[in-house]
């Protein structure tokens, strides 16, 4: 096992990908010449060549769409967006156009397609910056979603995701970029549709995705220190949604928290909890708990913007109501 | 002057007339609500399909348009009776009852659609030129859209695309003068749209859109230049017979605009060129009339005698392989 | 009380607006010279003249933006997008300007804009013109949004929209147009925030809005028949939740169907789901059910866009869970 | 050749040197840490901010901007107090220390932003023109923008908005060469911007961004013809000097383009013009370089010396009066 960063381990996805693949091209802004605005894309230029590896004018909608139709013309492009903030301009053509066309064309076309970039919020940007819309995508029926957590996953994920024949979107997270963890030697496909146990335990199960679920493996380990046994179930895939593995760790447990570092309404956090509230009714021990951003834009003031997202305070804090036990 | 091609003009009359007499019919099917929703005929406009697609090469090019797909998809060579199944939401429809009148496809003759988002198909399109230059495939793709969809800020990102990556893609702005129930002239602020090309260091070139002829050679120059990795913007300006769908009352517009326009009709200048080279054959018209008649009739028929999808079919064609679904419901009882 | 449709309801609502205050003005595609794509700005033009009604050439975002720059600088603009559909190319502009700037600017700024047309399923529409998207305004704060049952709610709800300081979503639907219903001859105000109990029950609550409130009723009116009083409330407000009124109905009835026309996932009835069943833990006598669109793109076949929907049978079938009875 | 206004050019020269003086400071600070996030520089382009904003009406017109909005700020009149504070995130700052370097916004000096999704601006400040025009106040409005911004497509639907409904805009296009870490040349199908509005019918124009005087006069002209309902269309071809923003190891470009960029460096053009007219004053000179640096350096006093934001203005200026929220959340502990 090689110890890579999350952004090496996303790049070695992309180029295993386009090594094997022809058909494999990236596309978006600053991710050829300047290796990537994150620098995700390091690299790839020099190998591949800008045939293969695309500048792309700042046109979130033209570049996304044109990546569409490259797509239902038999390529795998991967489209990346700087950020997932910039995808609302494109949203109608992933919406309308990569998730509808397999229907629409009664399954003539299929758009192998690969969107990707980092979502959530990250430090000091304020408000049109540091959006976490997992939501948007997670809301609409012919898409897939996935939201690695760690460098592994980030890894086998974007691997799952090239080759699968459907549009998947990747949520990144600029925050992760730099985290480090071990991923395999030999080439690992981590499928879409399966989530993680990341920490076994029996007293509670938190579920969440992305980054907040390093925040929910600390709040497990202080939990520890109090004697309390959580369970942390990483979803992984976002769409579809892996509600056996949900399920069982709930029924076993007896009680929830939901993480999400989005807006609480329309939220896949809420929904999520529904889910475990309506299909464990029986055996929860506690409502649900959850725990999201604040239902507000986020402000620029550093200990601001702290106090909006979901911490591993603040998860604990949850598990303790979920045990209805004091803070 | 170089000399008539009859034989050519013979069968651009006959591919007109098949759109036309496809199109009278949709018309009249959805009088009898066969066909429902949206429902956009091309009555008027055949020039432009016929003549650009019929200049295409059918194994290699790529043609992509709006909502307003039926006469494109006719002159790509898509089978009649697919396309009125699909109008009448069968499941043998060409996109299986999940597209109806809006959304038309077919990979093989090489034409990816029929979209509903005005706009929306012409990056698209140039993602498929992208795929064609890629692949060095020699292809080339045509999009088609309208006038009210050019000021859509999708055609610019994808024109300014196409041209820095030199992808051999050809945009034709079908300027049939009315956005529904809105002149271009209103909503644009230029006069000509050709124009607009130079924005984007591309070649633009307006042509007479009830001229199939004038569109065909248009279309020859612009596809040469596009393989070389030249796009092209293209001004169809021709106009729409019938209202903007068929539920459009058309109070915007006089009787005797349309009737002006219906003198320039697109199959009527061409069989005056006809005559003009003394090569009128009044048999060979009527057995061209007929069997575009047939065509229809044909067409109507299997779509009537084709089945109804079965419900399970709305898990289909959603994703690749075995559908899946968030919740696992059931249509019939919303139960999970 | 006079009689009139929906659509007359919200025409109404505009015209008094527009009347009583210079700065409210409309635009959108067709809204002027062809009376509205849907007639609901009927008459309009004539009255108010082109200064004031205007046609914009098809550009959503262009047009959305134009919007929300008149209101930063002291106008009511009315953006009318011909469907919902149409509006995700204009996303950006809702969720990163209107719904953000009061907040960017650390309250400097008001933006007082309606955007409104019609939301969710027509007939015989197919995928791209058939989407229920409540959920994409709902999700994110900044915005208020409300969606109208009825034409009293169409016409009190809108006016209060129009003279909100903040950005309204106002969530139509094409397939409401033409309903009648009562409205109050005086002025009328619906304030946004409060939820209405459109029918009186006992046994059960069925919370919708907008159009799947008439198959609420529907539904309550065959379980009527079964001997099964079940509460309707209309939530009529989206964007702040009242929540107050559906923790009272359920805290009453002990059981709770939700109905929301959208996909499942990431959706308003689901966080509404979830809040029940939160908030509602201990007395709860069963899962709070959900009946929700398919999760599947809109097809064109008649039948199957039915079957797609949710449905007034539907609603009894998830009643009668939600009652341990049989069907 | 008109006399030169020797008070005018000294005006100028102190308006450009605060800018400078006030970046140069904001640069410091953020390498103290003082300021964190996305912080995008003005150095190099101050002639285009201080010409065109310069020749503004405050009592009427508007200014809009993007994220690289410190310099438009300060021409604008706003408070270098209250742009420091926000850059700190104080309470104090212009936004609260919601919005932070690139959300800068004082409607009292018509400045309307500081917006950060590239080409955003251009309809919304569009729509304030409309209300100048509307609310017949004989005001117009100026958004600037990128060379990386122009091909959005928010920049093709404003300006065709713009130009037919005569719209009291002037749409300026600072071309830096550079949009990141990308050439301008690589991304744009023509090598003249101003070009671009022909497609419009409206006025191009080209200026050299680095002459303050001549942004000046394009900016009178323009606002002129603004005025009159004739939105324009400016290139002002300029270069930026310090990276993209703070954290850009600016490996795109090299050493000698941005020392061959100062050599034309605004404010030294300007001065060699009051020098070439005889009217240099080493001692006016100094004194303005002298208060600009305590302009810079009060303003970082000031932002040291405010309190941070409360937590509970979280849930302020979101919604007009009292704040709400969908559940009630309590920040600290996230408890309903
Ligand atoms: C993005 C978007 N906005 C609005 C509509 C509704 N709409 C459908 S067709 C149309 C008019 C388009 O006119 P034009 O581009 O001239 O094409 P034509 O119908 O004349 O062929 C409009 C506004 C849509 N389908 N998509
Ligand atoms: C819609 C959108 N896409 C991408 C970005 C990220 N981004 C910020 S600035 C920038 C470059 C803009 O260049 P230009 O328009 O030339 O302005 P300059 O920075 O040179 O002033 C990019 C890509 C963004 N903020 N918004
Ligand atoms: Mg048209
Ligand atoms: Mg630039």
């Amino acid at each position: 096992m090689a110890t890579m960063t999350y952004r090496e381990a996303l790049n070695r996805a992309m180029d295993e990908e386009m090594a094997r693949d022809e058909s494999v091209v990236l596309m978006g802004e600053e991710v050829a010449e300047y290796d990537g605005a994150y620098k995700v894309s390091r690299g790839l230029l020099a190998k591949y060549g800008d045939g293969r590896v695309l500048d792309t004018p700042i046109t979130e909608l033209g570049f996304t769409g044109l990546g569409v139709g490259a797509a239902i013309a038999g390529m795998r492009p991967i489209v990346e967006w700087m950020t997932h903030n910039f995808a609302l301009l494109a949203l109608d053509q992933v919406v309308n156009e990569a998730a509808k066309l397999r229907h629409m064309s009664g399954g003539r076309l299929s758009v192998p397609i690969v969107f990707r970039g980092p979502n959530g919020p990250a430090e000091y940007l304020s408000s049109q910056h540091s959006q976490a819309l997992a939501s948007y995508w997670v809301h609409v029926p012919g898409l897939r979603v996935v939201s690695p957590s760690n460098p592994a996953d980030a890894y086998g994920l974007l691997k799952s995701a090239i080759r699968d024949n459907d549009p998947v979107v990747v949520l990144e997270s600029e925050l992760l970029y730099g985290d480090k963890g071990e991923v395999p030697d030999e080439e690992t496909l981590v499928p879409i549709g399966k989530a993680a146990i990341a920490r076994a335990g029996t007293d509670v199960t938190i579920v969440a995705f992305g980054r907040p679920v390093k925040y929910a493996l600390e709040a497990a380990a202080i939990l520890e220190q109090r004697g309390i046994s959580a369970e942390v179930v990483d979803l992984r895939s976002l769409r579809p949604l892996d509600e056996d593995t949900i399920m069982a760790s709930v029924g076993k447990t007896g009680r929830a928290v939901v993480v999400d570092e989005s807006w609480p309404a329309a939220s896949v956090g809420a929904y999520v909890a529904h889910r475990i509230a309506s299909e464990r009714f029986d055996s929860l021990d506690a409502p649900v708990e959850f725990v999201s951003s604040e239902d507000v834009p986020m402000p620029y003031n550093h200990a601001l913007e702290l106090a909006v997202q979901p911490s591993a305070s603040k998860i604990v804090a949850a598990v303790l109501r979920a045990l209805y036990l004091e803070a | 002057m170089k000399k008539p091609d009859i034989e050519l003009y013979w069968n651009l009359r006959n591919e007109m007339t098949r759109i036309r007499r496809f199109e009278e019919k949709t018309g009249q099917m959805y009088g009898l609500r066969k066909i429902g929703g949206f429902c956009h005929l091309y009555n008027g406009q055949e020039a432009v399909a016929v003549g650009f697609i019929g200049a295409m090469d059918h194994e290699k090019d790529k043609v992509l348009t709006g909502y307003r797909d039926h006469g494109h998809a006719l002159a790509a060579g898509m089978d009649p009776d697919g396309i009125m199944a699909e109008l009448f939401g069968k499941v043998t429809g060409v996109s299986r009852g999940k597209g109806g009148s809006m959304h038309l496809f077919d990979q093989d003759k090489g034409f990816l659609g029929g979209n509903g988002i005005v706009g929306a198909q012409i990056p698209v399109a140039v993602g498929v030129a992208f795929a064609q230059k890629y692949k060095k495939t020699r292809g080339a793709t045509a999009v088609f859209f309208g006038d009210g969809a050019i000021h859509q800020g999708a055609f610019h990102e994808a024109l300014n695309l196409a041209k820095i990556w030199k992808l051999p893609a050809v945009l034709i702005c079908e300027n049939n003068q009315w956005g529904m129930g809105t002149s271009w002239k209103r909503v644009s602020a230029v006069d000509d749209f050709s124009l607009m090309a130079s924005a984007y260091g591309v070649r633009g070139e307006q042509v007479d859109g009830m001229d199939v002829l004038a569109v065909r050679d248009a279309a020859l120059r612009a596809l040469d230049d596009a393989r070389n990795g030249n796009p092209v913007l293209i001004e169809a300006r021709t106009y729409r017979y019938k209202g903007h769908s068929m539920s459009d009352p058309q109070k915007y517009r006089t009787r005797d605009e349309v009737d002006e326009y219906r003198k320039q009709d697109p199959i009527y200048l061409l069989e005056e060129k006809i005559k003009a080279a003394n090569a009128w054959d009044e048999k060979l018209a009527l057995a061209q009339d007929e069997a575009a008649d047939a065509m229809a009739e044909q067409a109507v028929a299997f779509a009537e005698s084709s089945p109804e999808p079965a419900l399970h079919t709305i898990y289909e064609d959603i994703y690749a392989g075995v559908p899946f679904f968030m919740g696992g419901h059931d249509a019939a009882t919303g139960r999970a």
